[in-house]
């Protein structure tokens, strides 16, 4: 377990503030420099550096063939960076939207994730798979989807997302550097977000997998990732006021699953609310619940909830705000945790 | 050693030998061209004018000012924060008002993100057109009403949906044809692919109507396909391909109604290419300068399909002053009526998130209405919530 | 709650023994008889009467039209589904496999999922998807997945699966029945199990939603669906030896959830082991087990485990045995539900 | 009413009227014949016997006869429970083995679920070819050892790998070709298109090789295209299209090292339809006579790909009693070494499960893969198990 503030004394020195967008963008470039073998794809990545200007400058620098428009067509995107793989080159795919990955789940679930088991190990597939997910952007139906869960029950994909800019950075490069494919969300809403962050000393690239504390506390424990990392950090704040000290767990990868951070910290407080985005029922918190309940059950003073998006299509953009969980409504949840049984 | 040569099973038939596969599994030949002819079909600046009808050819100009006067007020409507996106049909006005006109009341238009035009020039009340783009929910109208589908983002995905229509009519007996528009980016998709190739064999009356504008965003058309035209197509699913100019109003539309006819007598579907070109940005929020230069821009400005049709009539005497003022008045009413109304907030219900999921609500979404149910209340009573947070648990 | 025993008496009158694959058979056809916008399509449906015979005569029946072998293509399939909704008909698609019911997935959760709420109630699509699901059956590669959970991640859809004969005809009735898309998963395994059954006066038509409780039992619950409640109940009885009554509920509905006869089973039991062949991680399991560790925190004597299929692609026919959760998996755990301390 | 007219947003280019659209729009015509030849490619019985290489006739003929007895021989070995299923190509093996043929070593085949025949005259070894179909892995080889991607069962979808694989090279300068193997129906998928399209864009040096049997399991041709043809599917492309007696061995090759040449020097992509049928059923677990009669299979039996090379290469002299025989035994001698090898049972380990899902065994999968462990150890010391379950959890 790494902690927010050992990772940002590595990186402190000559920090300005950075976007995420630039952060990933950055780390694209850096391992392409590094590795002829990156190659960059999708829909506008090119000339136009995407539609989140994520790849922007990557064709200008590297040449249209390292960082390529493709015609529009994600199965074909995804399944000629395959073939791409097969051949030794380690490609980067960029699916322009959440739902627009879609059409790529037969070659993601039947080849991609399992590739390497089918041939007994001798084809590996070191394909990052981008995917900007998550809404918050008002956006219009079918560009607000959070997937996770259909990647997470995919089993041969490793599936991360980043919370913070540093990770953003950090996590795209040992997603590149994987051996295995990495399906890579990126919170939408946050790639506008900054953060004090030196490109020019990104830190140090550690192996994906990781759950991070990111706020120590005593009262209970908030298990998260992604897009809902800011929402629970408010949270925490504000649950001073009414006397609960949150810690927050950034889950950072969900597959793997980072068992052990996770369990250190529930059975340290005893109590757990998993806070996402994503559709409550069938969702990434069911699976995350059941193992705390399954590892903490004699630590456990109250049922493990859950803050989740309603189980509903994601909304639009006029009544999003309805439906994403916010600070209220993770206080909410705290609140039921029992506490009269404890005093 | 004749026990070798039985091992390799041979059928007694197989003595006889034929050099030409039996004649059921020849590859069909059609007598018909297969091939669509490469020089896109006009008829401004050509005789054929001369053979339609004035009162259409009115029509369509009438039309096409108020379809450009909408893009612009479509557009600035983004700028005032009352559209969440807009995503401009300007320069393409001859196809989305084509694409409505050559319809019938019981046909089925089946528009792309883009044809919101298409879709008012087809009468829908055009607040209910812009639902999806001002956010205030995902589809503004009752599709089985209008028989306007719901304006698709996930392209090419309402192409299989047209052919599914269409082949259900045809199953009835009744006499519907759907018209299914689709940009050139998306002919590069699977369902593109999958809905030709349902409709030749199911011979549904289907209309396939591709815009191409030139890009997909911000890829042009050379990195999509290495194809002679996308109309060509058409010769994979043996059904006729149709090239046409997409910003020559009168002959997209007799493109499109030639089309419309051969599917509403059971000669099938059809795919039509119009060339054209997207002259705004992909939407408001595109920065077109990072991908094309302005003279591209300017010299399709210079081939503009309202300025195309304007001077054709004016110059056949069919159209003078009065009659453009008389255009852009009836424009720029149109405009201050979708300006005012747009102007209202929607009336929204946050309850509605949970009304249309099921037929029958389940249990589980009826706790959630309730807890959102209880927040509303709770934020319209901030002082009772703030109060019993933590004891009401 | 309707139990096993209420409902054998009501078809009990003149049965013989019936494979499910016949049930589903018989289903359909009755369907299509009373109601003729109920059309069936798919690939080899018509004329061979389908890879597992299901829709065996249906072509002859009802003609062509009716029952139509559509060209190879699932996305069109689904899509064009999509739209013979839209015109009023009521299509019943088979996918032949489960994996092959992927290319299906981009018009199965941006369109069929949630047409309805697009367009606020004003284009219901009441299409039935039938996947044959799961392994056991000795299929290579891409013929066994237990696809369930990417469903249940997807709102706007109903899940079902039976587990009987009966059953089978039952809720594929009410699914061609209801209003909204259904996701009709068909254990592959069963198709050739028997049970005596009448076809000539089959059990009236429930609407689908609720689980129900196969064996009752006092020492703990196993609830499963599909192809696992067979391993179930035979683990049960196994589970007598070893002094353990054990409790078998079938969901039957994963979308709708029947919270109310789960909960009600594991309060009175106290214990609970959810069983299924899908992966475990990410996997249904994980949904089920946290809803049951929520609702009866205050009942359980242990936690709530899970037996699935491990989180593998599925494995080759001569491995699967290794892979399937059996009887031995499940004794297994409930060793495992910490019986010493309740004594 | 200057005013009205000024708000319909006009360019000041717009004043200029050209008819026709700026040239960099128009859509592009290609010299060269777009259209395949209707009639598909033949050489047995024409001249062009002749001037073939007869060590091609004759190799391709002892090919034949082996990929004959070798389809025999799997479809008996699913009857003894050794193989779980066989997809037979029976009748196909003209196509099977041209395929493996115009390879060079460094080519890459990607071969769809029924090319094992492909495989094995590739040179792979034959028991490694069956690993699937017996069912002890999924693969049963080493992909990048032998430039054979695994057999593909989700169909098309090796298509778009392909493609992938032929661009990585190009772009790294290597002289590699990919030839991707896809059936009839496969054609109707999403992925067929997209890959083509792709590597026409691309000109990446694939080629697509289509082998219409005439059948998708039950599925006849004519319920799958109205096309003319499956070859005019690459004018859509705008690639090269040809059709080919997919039973003519000589003629099948020719076109594929045709084919392969242009790949190889920079030409782009090509699609081939081989013409061809498939004898046997869909596998051994299918019925073929719920979907077709006897007579069809009859009037292809008699167009049999072996039978029509060894009748033209024993009328032109090339091949006497002595050769058939030759050919016949070494066909059964392969036969037998299959058949003992196949008789023994492959040696699993379970635990090879856990062994290949990523670089690096997660937690989780190292706890599975213990618990699988002590399962199988209980189970080869049951007495230990069955007594210590209930108390040492
Ligand atoms: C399946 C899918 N992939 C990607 C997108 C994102 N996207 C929206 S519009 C667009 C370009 C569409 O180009 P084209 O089809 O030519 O239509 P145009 O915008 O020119 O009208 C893209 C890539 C999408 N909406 N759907
Ligand atoms: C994506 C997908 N859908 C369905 C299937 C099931 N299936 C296996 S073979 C087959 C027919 C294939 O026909 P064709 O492409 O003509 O190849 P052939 O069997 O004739 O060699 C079908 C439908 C599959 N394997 N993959
Ligand atoms: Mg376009
Ligand atoms: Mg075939």
């Amino acid at each position: 377990m790494t902690t927010v503030a050992s990772r940002a004394t590595r990186t402190g020195k000559a920090a300005k503030p950075a976007t995420m967008a630039q952060a990933l963008q950055r780390a694209m470039r850096d391992a392409m420099a590094e590795d002829p073998t990156v190659h960059v794809l999708g829909e506008d990545v090119g000339t136009l550096g995407g539609v989140f200007r994520v790849t922007d400058g990557l064709a200008a620098e590297f040449g249209e063939d390292r960082c390529t428009d493709t015609p529009l067509a994600e199965a074909g995107i995804l399944g000629t960076a395959v073939g791409m793989a097969m051949y030794g080159l380690r490609p980067v795919v960029e699916m322009q939207f959440d739902a627009f990955a879609y059409p790529a789940f037969e070659q993601l679930t039947s080849h991609v994730a399992k590739m390497r088991n089918r041939t007994r190990g001798s084809l590996p597939l070191p394909i990052t798979i981008r995917v900007p997910y998550g809404g918050g952007i008002g956006g219009v139906e079918h560009h607000s989807d959070s997937s996770e869960a259909y990647y997470m029950a995919t089993p041969g994909l490793h599936v991360v997302t980043p919370a913070t800019v540093e990770d953003a950075y950090g996590m795209l490069r040992a997603a590149i550097a994987s051996d295995d494919p990495v399906v890579f969300l990126e919170p939408k809403r946050l790639y506008w977000s900054k953060a004090q962050w030196s490109p020019e000393s990104p830190a140090a690239v550690e192996p994906i997998g990781r759950a991070v504390v990111r706020r120590t506390g005593l009262s209970a424990t908030l298990v998260t990732y992604g897009p809902s990392l800011t929402v629970c950090l408010e949270a925490a704040e504000a649950a001073r006021a009414e006397g609960w000290d949150l810690e927050v767990v950034d889950l950072r990868s969900l597959v793997p699953f980072d068992d052990e951070t996770v369990v250190a910290s529930v059975r340290r407080t005893g109590r757990a609310v998993v806070v996402h985005e994503s559709n409550g029922f069938g969702g990434p918190g069911g699976e995350i619940a059941a193992r705390i309940s399954e590892r903490c059950f004699h630590h456990l003073e109250a049922p493990v909830l859950r803050v989740a998006g309603f189980d509903i299509p994601y909304p639009p953009p006029m009544l999003e705000q309805h439906h994403l969980p916010g600070v209220d409504r993770v206080l909410d949840a705290v609140a039921r945790l029992q506490w009269e049984a404890d005093s | 050693m004749k026990k070798s040569s039985t091992t390799v099973q041979e059928p007694p038939g197989a003595v006889v030998h034929r050099s030409t596969p039996p004649p059921a599994w020849q590859p069909r030949t059609d007598p018909a061209p297969l091939l669509p002819d490469p020089e896109p079909y006009r008829v401004l600046g050509t005789e054929a004018v001369a053979d339609a009808d004035p009162e259409l050819l009115r029509r369509l100009y009438a039309e096409l000012v108020r379809g450009r006067r909408f893009n612009a007020q479509a557009t600035a409507l983004t700028k005032q924060g009352r559209l969440a996106v807009y995503p401009s049909s300007t320069g393409q006005e001859a196809c989305e008002v084509a694409a409505a006109l050559v319809l019938q009341e019981q046909d089925w238009l089946f528009p792309s993100y883009r044809d919101t035009l298409a879709v008012v020039a087809r009468g829908l009340d055009p607040v209910r057109a812009l639902t999806l783009l001002r956010g205030d929910w995902h589809t503004g109208y009752d599709p089985r009403e209008h028989r306007i589908a719901p304006l698709s983002t996930p392209l090419a995905t309402q192409l299989p949906h047209a052919v599914g229509l269409a082949h259900a009519a045809r199953l009835k007996g009744d006499d519907v044809v759907a018209l299914a528009m689709v940009g050139d980016g998306g002919t590069s998709e699977g369902d593109f692919h999958e809905a030709l190739n349902f409709a030749a064999v199911w011979k549904a009356p289907v209309v396939f109507f591709v815009q191409n504008n030139g890009f997909a965003i911000s890829v042009p058309l050379a990195k999509q396909t290495a194809a002679p035209s996308l109309a060509h197509k058409a010769v994979g699913y043996g059904m006729p391909g149709r090239l046409v100019d997409g910003n020559d109003a009168p002959a997209v539309h007799s493109v499109l109604t030639e089309a419309v006819r051969r599917a509403r007598s059971g000669g099938g579907p059809t795919l039509i290419e119009a060339v054209t070109y997207r002259i705004e940005a992909h939407t408001n929020a595109d920065d077109a300068t990072r991908y094309r230069g302005d003279g591209e821009v300017e010299a399709w400005r210079a081939h503009d399909p309202v300025r195309l049709l304007e001077h054709e009539l004016t110059e056949r005497g069919m159209l003078d002053e009065d009659g453009i003022r008389k255009a852009a008045d009836d424009a720029d009413a149109m405009a201050a009526r979708l300006r005012d109304r747009m102007n209202a907030d929607p009336e929204l219900d946050p309850m509605d998130l949970f009304a249309h999921i099921y037929a029958e609500q389940t249990a589980q979404l009826r706790e959630q209405a309730a807890q959102l149910r209880a927040e509303l209340d709770a934020s319209a009573d901030p002082a009772g919530d703030a109060a019993g947070q933590g004891e009401t648990r």
